[in-house]
């Protein structure tokens, strides 16, 4: 059955930070991590947001701020070898798990140095190196996609999970069903991130499902589910890194709601009109940086100097990669016949007579 | 008075539903937002949130659904938000849908109409600019609509919602506020526009030209341009109704002027370009002068999001120009 | 949560026919028309598999031998209005609901006098004056329909449900959850009947899904979710009168897993190698006919000659049905060519000129 | 040693699992039953349950979960028990599979291959009797592959298991155990069939006649009919391939005969014979010498039960010795 994380992160402070025999200290060094990854996601997405006001690249942007605790409670300790399966809002995954800031800028400009070459929309980004699925705007498509990788670490019997992130609308797909009720029956190595912040473009969570936390929805497969409070950066990572050692160590999947809320628009050009503006206000409140930042200081963790310099020195790395992303060229158009096979469809176009591919 | 194709929908849906309480529509943010696009506005507000219907995340219900409304004796109108998500309703439209009728021999059938929001050329990228309307076109029992003025917008939706067919009723997202296609159309509740029929946009003799939805505005500049090039009078069909297709007046025409170039914004393989040709060359082999050429997007898994990917992969007026060109000239 | 109502027949008897405050007594006549109809059921169902072997029609037949118990007790007392939504082995609940025999072999033998015209393969069989979904053989398609079917009795406020029949595969499918949570969400006047027989073709139900009981899939959609013995007929007509009593009163939707067991194979060309043979002993030994006749002969409703009288009457009512189904046309060849759509294809393949369908 | 269709994909399975300990199998019934037709009969005694997994009942993992292992370096073989059940992976086949080399820019890719059976004629009705392979021969990044012999349902099921890109294996359950094409097949675990081109099974000067799949055993006997009948000589190529389509053999053999009959088993608006068609009176037009005919099913749902029915609905010889009749003739 679920169960409810729902500690304050002020609670928490005064809990010695959450030094309990179940939960391990966290390093003070840790605590900081989570916090200036938050910002640095923070700074990442206000900044995307801005050059997109200034139409500096096209498409649509699809962020999460105020999410910004459960990628980065949920992902950073992640390793390269791990998969994330992102969806439309996850772009700041791709921070998380250490992309190169020009790659990501690059894929927002669509340019011909971007790992998509130019193809996938903004946000929807990935980076084979990193085993970042690169996602379809299809929902829940990344997830099901996952079962798969997470049933090879299984057969190869590794210790890779695969942690696979979307929103609380993904939970109504017949495909997510289908991705949950496999990793139940085949007790994948995986965790399913399920970013619950009451809204799928317009549509209530209350018009989305009748129960109130997705995380019991786990109950029908089989395995843990939990729900937790997503702007505590604290809960969310103790929440995952017990679900990803169970998942490293045989112990199967597991569904984590985490429980929280986007400041803007579906879209930049969602003005969102169908929330009240007290629910916006009640969640802005809830800052997650904001709340860490507090407890931070209560901890004698945080300075405004060792802000400052976080936020200047990833500004300025901000500027270098916006720099060249500004002035990478675009795809030649020709290319827009590269990638469709492993053969060469272009050779097929140019020189029919002479197409014969090897396999 | 002169409105949107967009403002047609919403005039056609709004028209329906105060005729026939039996309309209902169901669908992604058709209710409080009013439609992604804006196509539902107004329409909760008027019918309320019984009759507008905020539906799950979920396609496969939202037509399911759909269809056991319609056997019960609903006219639902379903929307898909982009055909590019159709994918987890295949199995309703195609299997449930188009075969009921056949299947339970005329004793159960769903009169429905599904709208789907399809095209490309918005920047949209792989995700949010695809056609697919080959795979329902493909599909006997299934009627496939694609208005390309504001007036066929209004009066075909209308039709469509009192049609006794499942109809997919697919809508350009291109279309929706195009200046171009603003238009004075029909008034009055029972006006409807016919669902089984090509109509002739511009009258011609040297060339057929067939195209529908948005290519059609591209279709008519090419016209125009060839025609004060070298004086050639184009002939420019709107097909309209992708299936059961109008066999009878592309023949027609075909069999006048002796030359047919079609163009598609779908990828060349099996489009409905594929189709059209495949009938003129069976049953008017006799009356071509020259190849049949099809206009049409490379054949590449979708649109890509960059500029000038998007706009190497859609057809455009020079493209259609050059192949009319080539058909006049042989 | 999923309860259990696992009360064995003989111990009902002692308890004076479930006359408990909760349970209204069930009268005599209706224990011996849950025992006729299900009677009834199995000798139609033995005699259609026997003409199969014959080979008197083509196809394949899905039998519920074994199953009856469950298809009769939620289906005996359904009215007219109320829609089932069948699966390919629920031929029976046509019996049940009243459609003449006559009908039901001439959809077996795909003859011109069918309600199909000779379309569906046999044991898909509908009947639209009595609101039985004629069911394409995909998995799961009718309960996706009778969301809609309810959804319109709601909007009607009528008191008419839909039961929709499926099996424990049936569960697996991403169409059957996004049914189950619109049903949800929507609170629709609507029974799902999970027949757990154990297994889907040649797949275990181990293999299917991790949990064990397919009623508490009912937690994921906020309505509930019951496991009864699937063989008790009197167990599963009062679950299934509560279930659609609170439809028929606004209360929602309701899963009922009915545990019990197929006899025969998948088809009548599966030899079912993949199960042990004390599987089917077991449950062979639950016959759930067998059970009622002990039961009603320990209240003093059961005699071998009524038993005798119903086989022989039913008996003539078949032999009369399938000669009528045996003499009938097979639809002439170009029939195949009706029902495509609203208006006639075949005017339209037959003078093109004049085609101009009316709206 | 001659074996039968279906015992030559059960070969080329166990030697591709033999060979590659990557290669695994993922579908309903694969395992303990040996497939729904037996077409993995004895692989999981030899190669146990972690590679030849049953798999719940849903379309839409099996081919998702295959396309994950894929990226993750493994060779899956999907299968999918019948074609009239592929709706639910409709959206891992086309927006996924199909897809994901092209999003990723290259970087990633799902080298996997869905075994599919599809079919009609065996009394099999409407639900267990379909085609569908329009959906996906119209999507770019999917290769589509259909033998019609067992040597080429072994040399090309390995080829495709092999093939660094999404292979739709299309076998058609009538050819499982057709005497008819039963042969020695070719020895050797790496002896493998090509996957790009059409091959001509019967050489002809008077007209080219396309096909493929079981037609391919009709398409034969009309030919040999004919040439009794009236000493016309008939070119039967086998398009083996329906996804990216070999033009050049078609349009070669055409601009020799001259003339162009299609027979597919599908309805015919929007099958494959369209794109042929298309293609030629495209490409081939000053080549042609009659009106391209296609043999085709009615555009009705699906194939109907009754065998009255099937009957009507089926392409059969008759029709294709008339069809070549009358462009033989034209
Ligand atoms: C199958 C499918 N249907 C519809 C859409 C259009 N769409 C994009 S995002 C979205 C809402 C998603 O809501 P949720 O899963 O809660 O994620 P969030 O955007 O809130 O992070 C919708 C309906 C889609 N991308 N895929
Ligand atoms: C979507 C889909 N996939 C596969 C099939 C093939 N098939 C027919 S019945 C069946 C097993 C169904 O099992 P279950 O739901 O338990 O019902 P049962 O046959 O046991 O009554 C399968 C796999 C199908 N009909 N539909
Ligand atoms: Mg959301
Ligand atoms: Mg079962």
């Amino acid at each position: 059955m679920a169960t409810k994380v729902n500690e304050r992160v002020a609670d928490a402070a005064s809990r010695k930070n959450h030094d309990t025999p179940d939960n391990p200290l966290i390093s003070s060094d840790k605590l900081k991590q989570l916090y200036s990854t938050m910002l640095r996601c923070r700074l990442l997405e206000e900044r995307a947001l801005n050059l997109k006001k200034q139409a500096r690249f096209k498409g649509h942007y699809y962020s999460a701020v105020g999410q910004e605790a459960v990628a980065v409670g949920a992902g950073i300790d992640l390793r390269p070898e791990d998969t994330v399966a992102p969806s439309h809002r996850d772009f700041i995954l791709n921070l998380i798990k250490g992309v190169p800031l020009t790659a990501m800028f690059s894929q927002l400009y669509g340019r011909s140095t971007s790992p998509d070459k130019g193809r996938s929309a903004p946000t929807h980004a990935g980076y084979a190196s990193l085993n970042i699925i690169t996602p379809a705007s299809t929902i829940a498509a990344q997830a099901c996609i996952g079962t798969g990788i997470a049933m090879v670490n299984q057969m190869k019997g590794n210790d890779n999970v695969v942690v696979a992130f979307h929103g609380e609308g993904a939970t109504s797909l017949g495909f997510w069903h289908e991705a949950m009720n496999f990793a139940g029956v085949r007790n994948l190595p995986m965790v399913f991130v399920c970013q619950n912040n009451l809204w799928a473009e317009s549509v209530s969570v209350k018009l989305q499902t009748k129960v109130e936390d997705m995380s019991i929805k786990a109950v029908a497969y089989g395995f843990p589910g939990i729900t937790v409070d997503g702007n505590d950066v604290i809960a969310v990572y103790r929440v995952a890194q017990e679900a990803i050692v169970r998942a490293r160590s045989g112990g199967g999947p597991t569904l984590i709601e985490a429980k929280t809320y986007r400041w803007y628009g579906h879209s930049e050009i969602d003005p969102a009109k169908y929330r009240a503006t007290e629910e916006l206000e009640d969640w802005k409140a809830k800052d997650p940086i904001a709340a860490m930042e507090r407890y931070l200081t209560g901890k004698k963790l945080f300075s405004a100097d060792w802000k400052q310099k976080i936020t200047s020195e990833f500004q300025k790395e901000l500027d270098a990669a916006i720099e060249i992303a500004e002035k990478a060229s675009p795809p030649e158009p020709i290319e827009a016949l590269d990638y469709v096979y492993s053969f060469d469809v272009r050779d097929r176009e140019l020189n029919r007579k002479t197409y014969s591919p090897q396999f | 008075m002169s409105i949107t194709y967009l403002e047609a929908i919403n005039t056609a849906l709004r028209e329906e539903m105060d005729r026939d309480p039996n309309v209902f529509i169901l669908g992604e943010d058709v209710g409080v937002m009013g439609g992604a696009f804006g196509a539902t506005k107004g329409l909760i507000e008027r019918f309320g949130a019984d009759r507008v219907i905020d539906s799950p995340l979920a396609e496969g219900i939202i037509v399911s659904a759909s269809i056991g409304a319609a056997m019960a004796g609903m006219r639902p109108v379903a929307e898909i938000q982009f055909v590019d998500f159709i994918t987890p309703a295949m199995d309703a439209i195609t299997q449930q849908a188009a075969k009921l009728r056949y299947r339970s021999g005329g004793s159960q059938s769903c009169p429905l109409t599904i709208r789907i929001c399809y095209g490309g050329g918005t920047g949209g990228g792989l995700y949010h600019s695809q056609t697919n309307t080959t795979w329902f076109a493909h599909e006997p029992g299934l009627m496939v609509v694609a208005p390309a003025t504001a007036s066929d917008a209004k009066g075909m939706l209308k039709a469509s919602i009192r049609q006794d067919d499942p109809v997919l009723y697919f809508e350009h997202k291109k279309l929706y506020r195009l200046p171009a296609v603003k238009e004075d159309v029909p008034e009055g509740v029972d006006n409807l526009a016919d669902l089984f029929h090509c109509a002739i946009r511009r009258p011609g003799e040297d060339v057929t030209l067939v195209t529908y939805g948005y290519m059609l505005q591209l279709a008519l500049q090419a016209a125009e341009k060839v025609s004060e090039e070298n004086g050639a009078s184009v002939e420019v069909i709107d097909l309209r109704v992708l299936n059961p297709l109008d066999h009878e007046t592309i023949l027609e025409s075909v069999s006048r002027t002796g030359r047919l170039c079609i163009v598609q914004e779908d990828h060349r393989t099996l489009g409905i370009g594929s189709e059209i040709a495949a009938t003129v060359a069976e049953r008017a082999f006799d009356c071509l002068d020259a190849p049949i050429v099809r206009v049409a997007a490379p054949d590449v898994p979708a649109i890509p999001a960059a500029e000038t990917l998007e706009h190497f992969y859609m057809p455009n007026v020079d493209k259609i120009v050059d192949a009319l060109h080539r058909v006049l000239q042989y």
